[in-house]
């Protein structure tokens, strides 16, 4: 405990040392976001600065060995990492699809090759990626996917389309699902390979969404060649790849929903809404908030509890379908509360007062929440089915 | 009263359907929007409802407009529901009408009712304060300078607040917020010295309008009802616009519903149409009943303004409240239901979602309506 | 008009004239109706009174001809009676499955024969009847009863069980649903057959519910023999008739669930939790008790709305099902928010105090009401289909 | 601390689970049912919770207990809630243990915990006076008279009140109804004169009673704690107790979850196994997640009291609502899905709906605890 506790002081003065003053404000929504690439973005000098000093720290993935970038901390280590940064206020570094989503599939599928190659360039914000899965036919059936990488020798030869690809605009490789055994079953012919989205025939069309952003892309293949070195895991194995990273995927979105509104529910009501003898006026609504944050507050905890139980061997592998589940119906909720909340100038959708329509576009934006990343009612099947063991349909 | 619409009510639904169909329909909506329309409604349209009577839906026949009831007036904006079609309906022909009608003398109804028939008039209340509704805590001063008033104070979600020629504002000439005693409507030119409009524009594309009052003078012949004594008035003509909402609220929970049931008709995943999934069925099932319940209140709500529009109270909160909240499980389950594709602004039905969210929070909310409902039952 | 405002003064000077003021007082529960019988058992003599002055005017069921047995009123008249009743506060003078069930089924599906024979009895309540639909491996699935029927010249040989049988104990006749083609479709099989309860190899056995009342039975066919004609409508063809009584059993327990307290929610828990300034003191159930009181004025006003398309022919006839599904739904509601209002008191299972635990019992009572008469989830499943035409699965 | 039992604490739990399954299991609570028994519970089975310790569970070693903490405590009353199984645990070694060891003077406890840890003494705090729970609101009356007091009033929904040898009763010393300030907590001998006790057979079989107090002379030497300041006290032991209920409701629930899920797997209808029905799976995978959430806010309400007692008001408010909402949830399902089977008293699943209800009213219902919670917030 001593070495954790020399760890513990250091890290803090390295923050405070280190991290800028800018950096220790919630982001505001993902614009405000840093997120890297071959061109990136900078909203301000210390968020490069920021990057650049954690990046050579190796904690934009504290967890992950030296040798591809990362910290080379122990998950205790990382965690008083994350602690400390809490503490201060520091944002993220980074935030990245190659860090969250597809990492964890390298490190656990990738050749070595691909780990030294990929990796480190994630770790330093050099290469952003995109998620290539669903597509227009294949929603929920994402297995039933259509995009074919045909073999033409060392190379694929990619057709086909993807949608709801996240800043497949802004992205400089894509990790993909394509079809390389027409006549398998479903779940038996799909592979898991890796390109540039700058190749030949790539082409991409940003989605607006009802919340007016446009977050998504539709992406287009027209005869894209991918080296067959690209390919992750064994071919027509894909989607073993995929199911584990779905996991990831849904560990995230489940615990998102931030407004960058630090403010408690009960807080914001009560300026809105007014209060009489220090309760919320509207009865109705305080008795809904509090219900409200009963089930947030249980669910944290469960958050925390499933991270415990993992540490021990406990956790259900499919555990993470609660949370997905959970976690965005929660926030769903909590989105139309701070409507109810706000009232008609919640409805708001332009200029500076409602700062552009932030909590409209916000409580649009939620209710993808249980869609993307696999749907609610997936969720409730695997959990119905993994769980549960209830017999198959 | 059967609670089914009779002959005649039938046909102006088939009537107004198949005109908003083809006229308005959602695209007509996405038009305004994506031209950045300065009114935010077509003139042109509005003519058209003018040509069919609508204006004057619930104009009395000595004052030439239809004389209609309430009934009539839900049955056309449950269609405009179904188009979401923006126009000055609600504001003009239904909240402003009623109120003249009901409360005018009349030199103001021969004056302002004619012009509303005529098209040549678009008017609307100005009640709000806050950003929830609380009418009674109304704190816009009216104070008396010799043979008028002078206002000050500021209105917020004021519905086509941006293009009305006619305010109609609550505001305090006696007690103090919290009171209903002590409130007088008046009738206001929008144009008048001291009135500032700011379009708000809202997440459904319709239209509103904060409102600030620098004394603005008003002769004491413009005062709607008599003075100090505006609350009842203005609680049937907020009643009035309750109905009317939840009306409009069927009509487009209803549509978001049935183009949902097409949708887990035809879209297929696992090799099988949704629509066969047993938990989607259910919900739908649900939904179905939900939409049904809720009709029934607030075809008796509109029922029980033509019958007996002094104890409407009750009923209209309860199909108010209904109507709130079963669009919206309507609309959520059709975005949920639709997947991916529901959540794209190149998709309908979102903008359903968009303007549920708008008439849940028009007149109070669900929550509003339950305490309302609450006090009315003395617990 | 003038005719039906004649008929509504008479109709109000008759009861007035006629119904005993005990008769005027709620039904306290089902021990408190009157259910008639071959050995009826009468809680006053009031009660008797009652029964026997409305069953000679036919207004036990006053919609049938007077040739079986009714009053013969038009839809009109019967709705005038039913008003002054309520505004009399009469009770019904017999409660009848005879009534509400099996006449139904036998205008219907019935010889004329059999109406002479069963209907007039119904209507003065010297029989009373049972319903032996449901069996232990036959719930949701009815269909899949396996009661049979064997052809045996003039009668059939019953043999098999019932379960949920209500007051099959203290039942006269049953009319009974049972498989006379063991080799046909499991819905094409069935009959509707008649039988009295005093048969040979009938018995049954009561239930204990978990609010402890015994309404249902279990009950047993040991080669009891049925004259065949006993038979109700076409051989094989009895699943027509069960569907139509289906649809009249959940109109009926749709709009039941009255526990004889005619105060509002609101007014109970007033006096049991308290006010601030007159309004509820739990202000978070305070708002329960206005949501359900709203959702149950939309549904009163439901079924008359329903009752009034189906004059003008507008009304699905699958809308049963959702008189049904909402209408128990609502009643479970009511009763939580009752249990809720009572707070320990209505924890209370003996004692006068608490009545012998009625508002606990009512509760628990009510649980059923999703279930009996085709539960909520085949409730839903017929609405999926029927009406919103969702496909098959 | 980590959100997970340790290795003692699973153990005790498996050794609880093994003992109770065995020795007490449903058809424990059914025949103390149907024989009327008079106690309400089997004093031989306590004699076996004595000898296993758990009577002084939560009594401190120096008096002779297993000195074990909240969460050990919570994990017997979770198998409770499994077996239904009626005892005096709850109030005597739950509620009058803590009590005592907090706020008892060293002779006190010597005298009390150590009766309580041999299984001599069935000791239960009597708090309520109206049907719903409201603690501040304590009207009964304790009345200085020298160096004694006098009490006067009555108590209802008193945990095993009936057979009760010590009561604490909390009583107003000065203030009126609605001050936390001026009450006071008193140990009085159950057999005093002046009291009179009324069992009140609950739905649920486990045992509870109104007592009335009548002069009831009580001596300086019998006050827990101070005079007049016994409000935090109270909360303490009241806060025990309703992560205690809350951790039996875990196990009830989770209990008629497992039976529903198992019977989903047997039961055919239709020719499949009704689990196969998606609108069942998803409800079931709703419950469980519901059951997990519950989990995770009981685990940590009793570790809070164990690691900072005096902060552990929150998350127990939020443990005891949603252990109230989700098991009632369960045994909802549980009854539904079971179909007619379920409702018939010979079928266990009732029993589960019928103690679930009495837990949820326990110490505070979920609305109880959510007006709690939004006051410790602020709002």
């Amino acid at each position: 405990m001593d070495n954790l506790e020399t760890f513990r002081k250091e890290t803090r003065a390295w923050l405070e040392a280190n991290c800028p003053a800018e950096m220790r404000r919630p982001v505001q929504g993902e614009e405000d976001a840093c997120w890297g690439g071959r061109h990136p973005v900078f909203q301000s000098d210390a968020q490069r600065l920021w990057l650049e000093r954690m990046a050579e720290k190796g904690w934009t993935v504290p967890e992950w060995a030296r040798e591809y970038g990362g910290g080379g901390l122990t998950r205790d280590e990382a965690k008083i990492l994350r602690q400390e940064m809490r503490a201060l206020g520091c944002r993220p570094p980074l935030t990245s699809f190659g860090i969250s989503m597809l990492g964890p599939a390298l490190l656990k599928y990738g050749s070595e090759e691909q780990k030294r190659e990929h990796l480190p360039k994630i770790t330093r914000g050099e290469i952003r990626w995109c998620q290539g899965y669903s597509e227009p036919g294949a929603g929920s059936d994402l297995a039933s996917l259509q995009a074919r990488a045909e073999d033409k020798g060392d190379q694929f030869l990619v057709n086909g389309s993807k949608i709801w690809t996240t800043y497949a605009n802004k992205a400089d490789w894509i990790f993909c699902l394509v079809r390389t055994d027409p006549s398998a079953p479903k779940h038996e012919g799909i592979s898991f390979v890796l390109f540039d989205m700058e190749s030949a025939g790539v082409s991409t069309k940003p989605i607006t969404l009802i919340s007016g952003a446009s977050p998504f892309c539709e992406t287009f293949f027209d005869d894209v060649l991918v080296p067959k070195a690209n390919l992750v895991g064994k071919l027509n194995k894909g989607w073993d790849v995929a199911k584990y990273l779905l996991t990831h995927e849904r560990d995230m979105i489940g615990g998102m929903g931030s407004t960058g509104d630090s403010r408690s529910l009960g807080q914001i009501a009560s300026e809105t809404v007014g209060t009489d003898n220090g309760m919320l006026a509207d009865t109705a609504l305080r008795g809904q908030i509090a219900a409200y944050e009963i089930d947030a507050l249980a669910f944290r905890l469960t958050m925390e509890r499933v991270g415990d139980m993992a540490k021990v061997g406990q956790a259900h592998p499919a555990v993470s379908s609660l949370l997905k589940y959970y976690g965005t119906e929660l926030n769903k909720r909590r989105m139309e509360l701070l409507m109810s909340a706000g009232g008609s100038d919640a409805l708001e959708w332009e200029g500076e007062r409602s700062r552009e329509g932030r909590t409209a576009r916000a409580w649009l934006r939620s209710k993808g929440n249980s869609i993307e990343g696999g749907t609610s009612e997936i969720q409730l099947n695997i959990i119905a089915k993994r769980i549960l063991s209830l017999p198959g349909a | 009263m059967a609670l089914v619409l009779n002959d005649e009510q039938t046909m102006l639904r088939d009537n107004a359907r198949g005109f908003l169909g083809k006229n308005a329909p959602i695209a007509h909506l996405r038009a305004l929007r994506d031209k950045r329309d300065a009114d935010g409604f077509s003139r042109a349209l509005w003519k058209d409802f003018v040509e069919m009577g609508w204006a004057g839906i619930l104009v009395p026949q000595e004052y030439g407009g239809l004389g209609l009831g309430h009934v009539e007036a839900g049955v056309v904006m449950e269609e405009l529901g179904r188009t979401l079609t923006p126009s000055p309906f609600l504001s003009t022909a239904v909240l402003a009408a009623t109120a003249i009608a009901r409360a005018g003398t009349d030199k103001q109804k021969k004056n302002y009712l004619s012009q509303i028939v005529a098209g040549d008039l678009i008017a609307t209340p100005a009640v709000d304060e806050t950003a929830k509704h609380h009418p009674e805590k109304t704190a816009m001063t009216a104070a008396r300078a010799g043979n008028s008033f002078k206002l000050d104070g500021a209105k917020t979600f004021v519905i086509d607040g941006h293009v009305a020629n006619l305010l109609i504002v609550i505001a305090r000439s006696a007690g103090k917020p919290g009171d209903t005693n002590g409130l007088t409507l008046f009738l206001v030119d929008a144009s008048a010295t001291g009135i500032r409009a700011e379009r708000t524009p809202t997440v459904d594309t319709h239209n509103a309008a904060r409102l600030t009052f620098e004394d603005v003078n008003v002769s004491a012949d413009d005062v709607l009802g008599k003075v100090d004594a505006g609350w009842n008035v203005l609680e049937g003509v907020l009643n009035v616009g309750r109905a009317a909402v939840a009306a409009e609220m069927v009509g487009a929970g209803e549509e978001a519903f049935s183009r949902t049931v097409a949708y887990l008709r035809e879209r297929k995943q696992f090799g099988r149409p949704i629509g066969e999934f047993q938990a989607l069925q259910h919900r739908a099932a649900h939904l179905y009943c939900e939409l049904e319940v809720t009709r029934s209140a607030v075809l008796k709500a509109l029922q029980t303004l033509d019958d007996s529009f002094d104890r409407a109270g009750a009923i209209v909160s309860v199909a108010k409240a209904r109507a709130g909240l079963s669009a919206t499980l309507a609309v959520n389950e059709a975005v949920q239901m639709h997947g991916g594709i529901g959540m794209t602004d190149e998709f309908d039905i979102g903008l359903f979602m968009k303007r549920v969210r708008v008439g849940q929070e028009l007149f109070g909310d669900a929550n509003f309506h339950a305490d309302r409902l609450a006090r009315l039952n003395r617990y």
